[in-house]
């Protein structure tokens, strides 16, 4: 099974993870504060990242907050 | 303070939430996080703004939402983004990440300027209000355009006093004057304010808050700049409040001139 | 504002003699009694300005010194002169009166605009330096003026930011900077200030101190504007001690520009 | 004896009277403080208004503090 | 002045045509015909604007083009439209009145401030240049706005330096000088100008040119002003062709200091 | 400008001499003697300025006066004088050297700042309109000196716009205008002009004329400048007497309203 | 035949005119300068004028050149 | 005879010589425009040029016509 999804704009191999796996992947615990995810350009609640499984092709945006003004 | 404060009759209200405080303050660009929490908790700003950026691979960040998460409002914004569909997605990210439905809305035109794209800004606008956001929307200062803001259901609106980060002050008082004049909504200032007299100029006019983040970060001694700008716009509320005599050319004696000596 | 004011490094120091408070405030004009004692305490000001004048026949006008005396410094005026010498007598009546030595000099050259007689003023200034005198001369922001005042010896000197009572503000803060280059006494703008940004302006200057009264006196809520030029005093001098950014004509963005989304 | 002396500008009747008695024609008590004397065109400080006595064509001028700015 | 405007490098050129004049002047509220006549000819302006309105039942109206159309370019605007579709409609009946494809575009957004509507004002530049017509649209003096309208096409874009009639000059130079640094169309300062030194500030920042009315029209002496902007222009054009002298707090002596008497 | 000059109803009138040009203008710091000499043609001037020092060693110096004595009045300066006692030989001399009893009194106070000795300027000018000179004195902006000066017998008075050099411009109209107000010899502008709106600005307060120098001399292209400071003065002065509209917060509509497409 | 059609926004009787005969009533000369039509919505050149007939319910703008800033 | 004399603030050797004299050493012709001569303090007419003899201990100005704003 050799396909790719993409995050945060760069591609990465799909290993038909589940998106708390992939999250883990950037130190983010599930359910997180201060964190939000978004799935093929919508928001994915937080409390669908546990069932949420990646698909070939998926974009996944994941952000949290910082400095701004 | 407290008996000053109490005695500002109004406070500043959006959306039906009352603050004490009428300054809202970023937290970018300060010399290390100590000195960022020291110069906003010298403010007084119950609000601060944040904004959200993709998680790096070496990963980190938690720690802002921590710091200040229990102290402060914590109030997103859109920086950045070119277009309403960027800024309406990245206001629906903040949302799930902050548990807020609160956001300052900007869309740049220009990355010299950071000047706002009217057109795409008023299109964001309208497809938040409907999602259910509170928008504070930053705008240029054009009366028509704000306006508009305020009729597409926006709680305040934003008008910059000059450029981002150019400490310009309030390049054009009639403006905002003419603003003040046509709006109902509340009206902070955003972007511009260089030092204290600037923010109580704003306030002067008949403006409700001030939004300032660099001349804050950006000066030698943020903390003590910070205490500044709280009592600028102190200062200027009861200024505005008082209601101030009026310009004369010439003088009038404030001594009265009867029985003056060799009279 | 106890935390502020001791974070004050500074204070107004005049003749050797530190005062926390940097506004002086006459005492003239006030609605009532009750509203002009209200506003001194809400200004916070240490000193208020005070004139003499005739009795008149029917008597009267113990009152002011019995209701101020024990509570501020009063500061005697010559205001109403037009001459050395009928501001030397004045003076030294004051000083009888009063029992104090420090004197505002005020010579005038005009009715209509209030400004100074400056070879009058500097002719009286010398007399009551060598009189003994503690001498706080009203002049013009003439910046040679100024700096003969401080040579004769003159405590401080308080240029006018705009004619008294004209609430014109600081008309000319270029001279303003250069007296505060070239004079190592206290600068305090005297007449002008009509509302709280003016106070601010000229402290971020670098001036010391401010007098005034019309501005308060004359305002809708003297007492809200008292509180509002106290306060703006206060983060005009903070301002400037916390060395504010350069003006820019161009923006730069408070909010780093780094993984923005779309970006 | 009818001569005049002038106070605060306006001529007014010699009765040969001290300073004190002057003053307390304007309602001025004895070393009053918040007022001062002038005579002839030099303060009079108040220790020394009891032992004055005013002389024909004398000048005094009576002050005291007002409001001012 | 004939040397003078050869000197002038560069004219003022639009669309590919060259003007001698950098002046355009309406042709509404003089005392008379007359007088508008004089005061037009006293402006040495090339173009001159004029609206299209209804021809009302009791007839009239054809006297102005015969009056006008032989010595002047007229300039029609699609003044009191507040949409685009208004907008677009009056340009074409003007360009069929008059037989000119040139058109100063103004789409208003509110009767009192007379400021453009943004959005249907770009809408209306897009359609109309899309059908051929050179045109001139009036707008805020927002940069973005600017730039956008440059890249649909138009063939200059004419800010106002303040509220049409409102003789208030230029508010707000700065922006003025960013558009001129970002856009490449010639800029012409569209309202605001209300007396000559106005004129010359708008031309020393480096605009093209100037779009008046109502401070010719409305002056006391129409035709004397009329001649006061002309050369209010030329002044400011040609300071900005020299290179001014750089701004400096404090003196320079003109006079060589070497040689004093008694130095 | 024949007719334009012609049309001028007033000309400037000092000490009962009409002047068709309202431009005094100096000879010092240009690049070259050819330049300064273009320079003077275009300003339009018909009296310039220059300065007397001591014959150097090295000989040289009738150049000046044979290169000038013919086309202009020349107006000898008494610059870098700090006493009246050296500006009264000073002016002594200037008027054995060139036969002329007309001066331009200046008696400075620093180096620095360039600004006026009040004091010593006072005396000088007594003693010189004795001694039977025309004094044109350049003064502060301070009424009250200025009136003193025409008290004394002055010819006109020159107040500073800004320091000598500087190129800030009127920095304080409010004190030209009074000035107006209350001095009725002639007002010359002198010190502070930096460009050709400066100019216009004085002329519009109602100043009669403009003294100036390192604006055209230290120009990019002194040339240029010195047409632009002509037809600056001349476009503020027909301004000035055309009577300006009065500044409005809010617009006025130039195009009638009655009559439009939709309406 | 009574219709009506609609001239500058105000009601006016059909009589079957042509457009000449309409702006004869608004003293506008056939192809007069300074002058344009519109005839529902749409510019209608001058040279149309002559063979243009009204119809009924027809919308007509006629307007001139007026002084203008 | 070795005195001196002081023209334009500096030292000079006085040759008892006359006011013209002087002047030739600094190329002024006598009675040249555009010159001026000051003795001791005051104006000297350039009409007295030719008749003044310097004394020793004299003070001398001598100036001219340079460019000034």
């Amino acid at each position: 099974m050799n396909g790719s999804i993409k995050v945060n704009g760069e591609a990465r191999d799909w290993k038909d993870q589940s998106m708390v796996d992939l999250l883990g992947e950037f130190d983010v615990a599930a359910g997180q504060s201060g964190v939000a995810v978004a799935l093929n350009g919508a928001v994915l609640p937080r409390d669908d990242w546990g069932a949420t499984r990646l698909a070939q092709g998926d974009e996944v945006e994941i952000v949290y907050i910082v400095r701004g003004g | 303070m407290d008996d000053a404060r109490t005695a500002d009759s109004h406070g500043m209200t959006i959306a039906g939430k009352t603050f004490r405080s009428r300054l809202m303050i970023g937290t970018s660009r300060y010399p290390n996080q100590q000195v960022m929490l020291d110069a906003l908790e010298a403010s007084g700003a119950e609000i601060v703004t944040v904004a959200v950026r993709r998680v790096s691979l070496d990963g980190g960040g938690a720690g802002l939402y921590d710091a200040l998460g229990d102290n402060y409002h914590l109030l997103p914004n859109t920086a950045g983004c070119f277009t309403a569909r960027d800024a309406v997605l990245t206001a629906q990210l903040a949302r799930e990440a902050l548990g807020t439905n609160w956001v300052k809305l900007e869309v740049i035109g220009d990355e010299e300027t950071l000047f706002p794209d009217v057109e795409h800004l008023l299109d964001a606008a309208d497809q938040l209000v409907n999602d259910g956001f509170i928008v504070l929307p930053y705008c240029n200062d054009d009366p028509i355009t704000c306006k508009k803001l305020e009729d597409i259901g926006c709680a305040a609106v934003m008008p910059l006093g000059a450029p981002i980060g150019s400490g310009m002050g309030i390049r054009n008082p009639y403006n905002l004057r003419i603003i003040r004049d046509q709006c109902s909504v509340p009206i902070i200032v955003d972007a511009g304010v260089g030092t204290a007299s600037d923010a109580a100029v704003a306030m002067e006019i008949g403006c409700d808050g001030i939004l300032l983040n660099t001349a804050v970060a950006g000066a030698r001694d943020p903390v003590k700049m910070a205490r500044a700008m709280r009592l600028g716009i102190e200062a200027g509320r009861y200024a505005f409040e008082a209601g101030r005599i009026p310009k004369r050319l010439y003088a009038t004696a404030s001594t009265p001139e009867d029985g003056i000596i060799g009279g």
